[in-house]
């Protein structure tokens, strides 16, 4: 059953949490909104894995989505718009006991952060970083962002969207050091549920692009998308993220791919026709950044003295 | 002419140098200071720094400032490509870089000109040049260093011709790196150095060279030292002023800083390139784990400053370094810090600016900025350096400042301490210097995330991992609770508690103490690595008759106290500082248009008293003489104009 | 309990409305203010905004202020999730939000809950409350309800309840999208308003939808006439001051920028959204074009001044607006437009800070952030605008200063005028407001890229295309050349002559006209969106007999000419400000730690006079009442203290 | 002949220009630095297509690479660290008569410029960008670069720079409306100059990343590879770079790469055991952001008046 553990002999006198004990204030999203979804879903990893709520930092930047933190009952960051990466970097950087979330939107990750997207993918830090991709700004009501569909109207172009959107997967795929690479839709929970779980089971920096519904501001590609499920395609592979049970028959479009391939999740990633859900790419091999930033974690004031003591009298004269 | 210059063997007669008598008769000064420049990669620098070395251990004061040219390979024999350094060695501490040098060794007439243009010397000069130019195969060069000669000869100065390459060849083939050693023995002979501390010197820089390296060079070294004995009659002796075995250290503003960090505990310094910061870096990233620590060179300067950020927030205050550039962009990240309450140690290696300015030049422009900077009110501490010595002593009072105070805080270094080398004793580090180890006993749940002292503002923090003490940092207005609240109250009750935390510290320090009487004519205030040149200044003064005494400013928010009560105890006061300011008697500047110094600028407010300045952007440091003359000056203005 | 209340019809008896009387003697009166609150998405700001346009077409003194939620949909039922409009009308010019309202309509209980917890009432303002509540299905909300109701009693509060829900469903299945027109005939009963230009102004709002939805909206108005007529005794009169058709627009500030930048013949703004800034944006977007304007929505701030620059250098003026934490990512970006002098105009809609702060409130603690943040000497020119007018005519000042003196010129704009409405007189645009279009002759190849006159700084700059001109724009220090240069002069020369243009731009300035006696016993210097209520305030302490007068600043860099001498004609001078300053009792602050509001930091600079500060960071816009006591309040401590 | 225009009597009276016309200051690069050789293959390009100087505008950021302005005879613009690409889109912006060159260095624009990377490739605005990327920060005197070899030490990571290089191809490829990239080495002039001149032809941003020697911090990478020139792959197609005269027999390895295949590319970038050098990518139809940012330059002052007074007497009361 989910949330309960296997073999309760082992910490007998552990605690036990439930998702009251990772659930905070009432979020304040929108009817609707695909945040609420995200949120319960990573609550339920939470509890799965049993996280200790003292040990869980969520990190996030500035948006709609960056408001999760405030309703995580553990530690959380909620930083300046577009810096939660190199923020999450830093949490993880001498703190291995912790475990790292990253939540951030579409503007955060890919326009005014789409610089430390880039680099703290070639960190690939531990941590999980999900993408609450709506497609538009959401918090500051309705401008383009960088994945809004071409001519879709905004505050901002009134006169539709001009760019063709931005592709995180062909960028991400694009990144030396990736080593997890996920997409999925906020209303398939049962399917988020299992991205996100595997996603945070992964070591290393796990990335997940989630399309997220706004319904205030993004009417076209949420709707289109959720009443067209064959739009979709289906990522099946052993080592992917596990279809549940009924999911599965949900998509018409399906395939096998295995998620070491890089070119195949470059086809994928590239093929306009349809949109993949699953797990794109997984590297477990990808060195991880904070192996080295956690150097010397374990010295002891005698070694530090020691240490400074050396240096100095390289000085003395 | 000087006498020392008379005394020179200005022209090489023949090449039977081993008949000549040795000289050693050495008469004694009290210091000198001595300049070598080269094209770079010719090793001036190399030299220069060995000398102080030497000087220090021989318990010598020393100062030294290197010449450093904008580009990375500039071209030879080009006024702009000069590369050297200055070196002031005395029976003293020193503590600035002097006034006009007393010695120069130049390896080609174009440097010289270029030290020339920047007025490093005067007529009491001694010039020593390597002639080797005059019978150079290409004619444009034996024009241009005859030219160069008329030049110098115009401007006052005697210039008198080596043969060092022609020496130097004798020894080894290729002298071009190798020349610089044959002058530092030169110069140990001129200035009675120890030869063999100055040997075991050169070995040591050769230490990861082969053996026939380091026997090559002892060879141009000791060729050098013999051709001085022979050739050059200036012998000079400067007596020691400390105890040789005295534990000293001898090095640079950013070797200090990082030594600093070292031994204050921080684990984790996340930086990103910039000149004249990134040594400091540099060198952590080659010591820094013998502490355990990590250098983080991060994809740009925000990034940098959110890495250290989130580090701190997670329990190990970090630091971040960097120079003006560097500080505009981080401003945001600090001004999130102020109003989440992280601790965090930001090292402003001040250079010329603005933009990107002079970037390997000195400044004290960013007390402004980095005041200011950040939108909204986002009180934060600033400190000051004034000593290569405070570099190191001040980055562990930073990290723990920002940490009692839940604060960041800025370290203003400069480029001039940056490279700057000067001997101070060796602290005696002590381990309650280092942070304590990340706690992770549980957290009182009653207590609140801010739970703020009504009179100090103060209030713990807790760290992921503690349990119960679960909260969300945030930078939107919040409460006690860590609470996003907008209601009316909640952004003044923060505001005032992030405030309050300034008044608090200023309660906690002394007045500065006053250099030279408690009251005069004059008191002139100063801040950052300006202190020994005003000091020196104000004691030229002060000995000319003038009633001018000095403070000296190491906090800058908040100031430090009775500031008011010591400037009313004098006529007239003025800040020194390398930073932007109006002349008094330009065209449309008068007192209401004038704008001030930035030190000036503040205490203006601070006293309500009419604080003068004297500033510039020069890039260059001051030098003593002409600082005593400006306060000389005004002194006398004020007085005259009474 | 005031007289107005007893007017009202407090219960609704029963529902044969037509049977009652007509009543329609109104009570003259000079000025009201009302408030209509509900949750969000309910259009009380509609109703409010068309109660304003209205009233100025009839000729009132109108200035709104709208209530914004933090959150996009608020919960219903919320205090958090409040969501109104404040409109004040009067029979002259109304130039401020005013004190507490004096009638207020609320959609539910709790969002009046939010603003009684924002000072917004007192026991004189009548509260027409929505009754729907009360009979609620649900238990729950009936006894918030009922407590709300004891609550509201307990504070003194005298609420009428209305049957509003109730009403409009006679008229239309589902009020949610409707309730607003229905309040709107409510008040434009109430006060006697024009109902022809009413249905006049709905017809408007709802132009793009069908006509069956204007009509019902006619509906729901004139069902909500008709219920006041009848059952409401509160009728009131406020004249007109001026003639209806004098030639006047109701806008709010953003707008006002947005229509400026077009009449100011820039043709390009590059912008990242933010808050509160982004709407002059989303303006533009939609109009810019009709100029032959461009808005660039950049991918950070960084890159919108970046944006900005290159097109300006390119010779086109451009403009990047944005609020606090985009001034701190622009900064470096500034400082390169300081040090390369490529004319620049940055609007700062000011928000609440620091850091994220208050995203939707105001604040004005931008000032010296904008005057010093960048590193090094950074001269600028800022200016602030004190009115909805300002708001566009500043704009056209600030391109030609731009251009001009070659400059980055700040516009400082706040929340509080960005979301305010106000009528002003309808410019008159000259095509002589618009930048000259790009110069294409050749440029004089001996005049200099850096041609600075020697006395004002200022210099004529190449534009891409003049053939001549050619030259290379970069933020190392550079000569009049502009080529890059190291040597100990050219930065000192480029920092004085960029410096100089400010002192030339304050000789062309006047001082500023004291509003009151021209001597007193305080002086008080505001800034800002304050204007109206300073002024205000002043008048109400000089009505009570105190010696009381006011200037307002809007040149802020430069400073305008004669500060000191108009501050020493009054014994006492304040400023009063929406940023953070100490108060004065307060542990640990005394003469020495206490940090002042940001504007008199720089006149005690500049004055060198104890001025002194009162000032918070609330969020909210001052009430001219508030203010009043704090200035008597003052005068009095320092009388009684002589 | 290089330079001689083929037809003289269309412009008989137009100044003509030489070299010399393009070339300012002495360039202070170090000895052997491929700075010099980009720098002289843009100056022949100018001389090509005979560009005039007053309407040449190159713009860079902070690096030894972005001198460069400095040494042209034409207009400049040397900016920021890393945010050459903004301004040269706002140069660009509303002077469709503009010239816009853009010299930038791989720290410049991979590592501090990442995120003006992406969008200003998305915003495709007709201008030529060369990335001279030598894997090593120059002018700040040898600390890692984005692009700096694994292992390869320097002074910000004595111990060898510790994560794979970034592949600036792979995420180049990535980003949706991309219209023109190629690889080129700078010690290969004729195919150097080459490809500059066919970067600059192109209408839309170019992208050309050029491998350049750095011989004072960067001895590994060039050295290594000037000695193998088997590492290469040319690709040769009819749309693609022309391949001057001797030139091909220089590559060992050579391919067909049809520049329009846009998965190719991504193989041919993905590959980890050739540097391909030629044009990888181009897309003749990608929008092109100045199209729209220019809209309204033939606006006069009347319509202008027209414009505003329409606009604000929707104001009116
Ligand atoms: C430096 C800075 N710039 C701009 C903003 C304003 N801002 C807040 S959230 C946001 C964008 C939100 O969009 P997205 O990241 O997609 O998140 P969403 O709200 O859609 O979840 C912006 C522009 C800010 N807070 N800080
Ligand atoms: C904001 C800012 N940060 C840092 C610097 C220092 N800096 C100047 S150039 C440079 C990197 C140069 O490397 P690259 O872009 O690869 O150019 P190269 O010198 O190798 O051509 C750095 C870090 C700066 N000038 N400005
Ligand atoms: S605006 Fe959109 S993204 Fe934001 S909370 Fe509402 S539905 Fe969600
Ligand atoms: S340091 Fe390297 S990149 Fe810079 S000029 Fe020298 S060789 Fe060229
Ligand atoms: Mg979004
Ligand atoms: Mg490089």
């Amino acid at each position: 059953m989910f949330g309960l553990k296997s073999d309760w002999s082992v910490k007998a006198n552990d605690r036990y949490f439930t998702l009251d004990d990772y659930s905070a204030a009432e979020p304040r999203w929108c009817t609707g909104c695909g945040d609420l979804a995200i949120l319960a879903s990573v609550h339920k990893v939470c509890r799965e894995n049993q996280l200790l709520p003292e040990n869980t930092v969520s990190v996030s930047g500035i948006g709609c989505s960056s408001r999760l933190p405030h309703y995580m009952k553990t530690y959380g960051f909620h930083g300046l718009h577009g810096r939660a990466l190199p923020v999450a970097c830093g949490v993880k950087s001498r703190r291995l006991d912790l475990d790292v979330w990253v939540a951030t939107g579409d503007g955060d990750c890919f326009s005014i952060g789409a610089g430390h997207w880039i680099h703290a993918l070639r960190y690939n830090m531990d941590m999980t970083v999900l993408v609450f991709d709506n497609g538009i700004y959401g918090l500051t009501k309705k401008q383009t962002s960088p994945t809004t569909p071409e001519a879709y109207q905004t505050n901002t172009h009134p006169g539709g969207a001009v760019l063709p959107p931005l592709n995180p997967l062909t960028i991400t795929l694009g990144v030396t050091n990736i080593s997890f690479v996920a997409q999925v839709v906020d209303w398939n929970t049962p399917l988020l549920y299992e991205t996100i779980k595997a996603a945070h089971a992964h070591k290393g920096t796990s990335f997940v692009r989630i399309v997220q519904r706004c319904p205030v501001f993004m009417d076209v590609m949420n709707d289109e998308l959720m009443d067209d499920p064959a739009r979709f395609l289906l990522l099946n592979h052993e080592q992917g993220i596990p279809v549940p049970d009924g999911v599965s028959k949900m998509f018409e479009s399906q395939a096998d791919h295995d998620p070491n391939d890089l070119s195949a999740a470059l086809g994928l990633a590239n093929d306009r026709t349809k949109i993949p859900v699953g797990l794109l790419y997984r590297n477990p091999d990808a060195g991880i950044y904070n192996e080295l930033s956690s150097q010397g974690l374990d010295f002891t004031s005698e070694d530090k003295l020691a240490g400074v003591n050396e240096a100095l009298d390289k000085f003395l004269i | 002419m000087n006498e020392a210059s008379e005394l020179i063997a200005v022209k090489q007669i023949d090449n039977v140098v081993e008949e000549l008598p040795v000289r050693d008769t050495a008469i004694a000064i009290r210091e000198h200071i001595v300049e070598i420049v080269s094209d770079s990669g010719e090793g001036a620098q190399k030299c220069g720094q060995t000398l102080g070395i030497l000087s220090a251990k021989m318990g010598n004061g020393v100062w030294t400032v290197e010449i450093i040219p904008a580009e990375i390979q500039p071209p030879a024999r080009t006024p702009d490509g000069a590369s050297g350094i200055r070196v002031r060695i005395g029976d003293s501490p020193m503590t600035n870089t002097g006034n006009d040098a007393d010695l120069v060794v130049a390896f080609n007439e174009q440097v010289l000109r270029s030290r020339i243009g920047s007025h490093a010397y005067n007529d009491q000069t001694v010039v020593l040049l390597d002639n080797m130019w005059a019978s150079d195969s290409d004619e444009k060069i034996r024009n241009q260093y005859a030219d160069a000669l008329l030049e110098f000869a115009e401007c006052g100065l005697t210039v008198h011709e080596l043969p060092i390459q022609e020496e130097c060849l004798k020894v080894v083939p290729d002298p071009r790196k190798g020349k610089n050693m044959f002058v530092l023995g030169l110069l140990c002979h001129i200035y009675s150095r120890d030869t063999e501390k100055a040997l075991a010197e050169i070995s040591k820089i050769f230490a990861r060279k082969s053996a026939k390296v380091v026997e090559s060079n002892h060879a141009l070294f000791n060729a050098g030292y013999a051709y001085a004995q022979r050739h050059i009659e200036i012998h000079y002796e400067i007596a020691a002023h400390s105890e040789p075995d005295h534990r000293m250290v001898v090095m640079n503003g950013n070797q200090a800083v990082g030594l600093g960090i070292m031994a204050s505990g921080m684990e984790l310094v996340a930086m990103y390139p910039i000149t004249p910061a990134t040594s400091a870096s540099h060198f952590l990233a080659d010591e820094f784990h013998s502490v355990g620590g990590f250098v983080h060179q991060a994809e740009d300067e925000i990034a940098a400053a959110g890495f250290a950020i989130g580090a701190s927030y997670a329990g190990k205050t970090a630091c971040t370094i960097t120079s003006g550039p560097g500080i505009a962009l981080k401003t945001e990240m600090i001004g999130l810090a102020c109003m989440a309450e992280i601790p965090l140690v930001i090292i402003d290696v001040q250079r010329g600016g603005p933009s990107t300015g002079l970037p390997t030049k000195v400044e004290q422009s960013d007390l402004l900025a980095t005041l200011f900077g950040a939108p909204g009110d986002s009180p934060k501490i600033i400190l000051a350096a004034a000593t290569i010595s405070d570099c190191f002593h001040f980055v562990i009072l930073a990290r723990k400042l920002a940490e009692s105070f839940r604060i960041p805080v800025f370290l203003l270094s400069d480029a001039n301490l940056a490279t700057g080398v000067q001997p101070f004793e060796r602290p005696e580090v002590a381990d309650d210097w280092f942070a304590a180890p990340i706690d992770q006993s549980p957290w009182d749940p009653k207590v609140l995330a801010y739970d703020w002292d009504e009179e100090t503002g103060l209030s713990a923090r807790p760290i992921p991992g503690m349990r119960g003490g679960e909260y969300v940092l945030t930078g939107l207005a919040h409460n006690r609770n860590a609470k996003i609240a907008y209601d009316a109250t909640t952004n003044q009750v923060g505001s005032t508690m992030r405030s309050r935390k300034l008044a608090a510290l200023a309660d906690t320090l002394s007045p500065p103490e006053v250099h030279g009487d408690p009251e005069g004519d004059m008191l002139v205030i100063g801040w950052g690595s300006t202190l020994g040149t005003i000091e020196e200044a104000v004691d030229v003064a002060r000995e000319n008759g003038h009633k001018v005494s000095c403070i000296h400013l190491r906090f800058l928010s908040p100031l430090e106290p009775g500031l008011r009560e010591i400037c009313s105890r004098f006529k007239q006061v003025m800040t020194i500082e390398l930073n932007y300011s109006d002349e008094i008697h330009a065209s449309y500047i008068n007192g209401e248009t004038r704008r001030y110094a930035q030190l000036a600028q503040l205490l203006r407010a601070h006293t309500l008293l009419d604080i003068d300045c004297w500033s510039a952007v020069y890039g260059n440091p001051l030098q003593p003489g002409k600082i005593s003359r400006v306060i000389i000056d005004r002194v006398i203005e004020v007085e005259g104009g009474k």
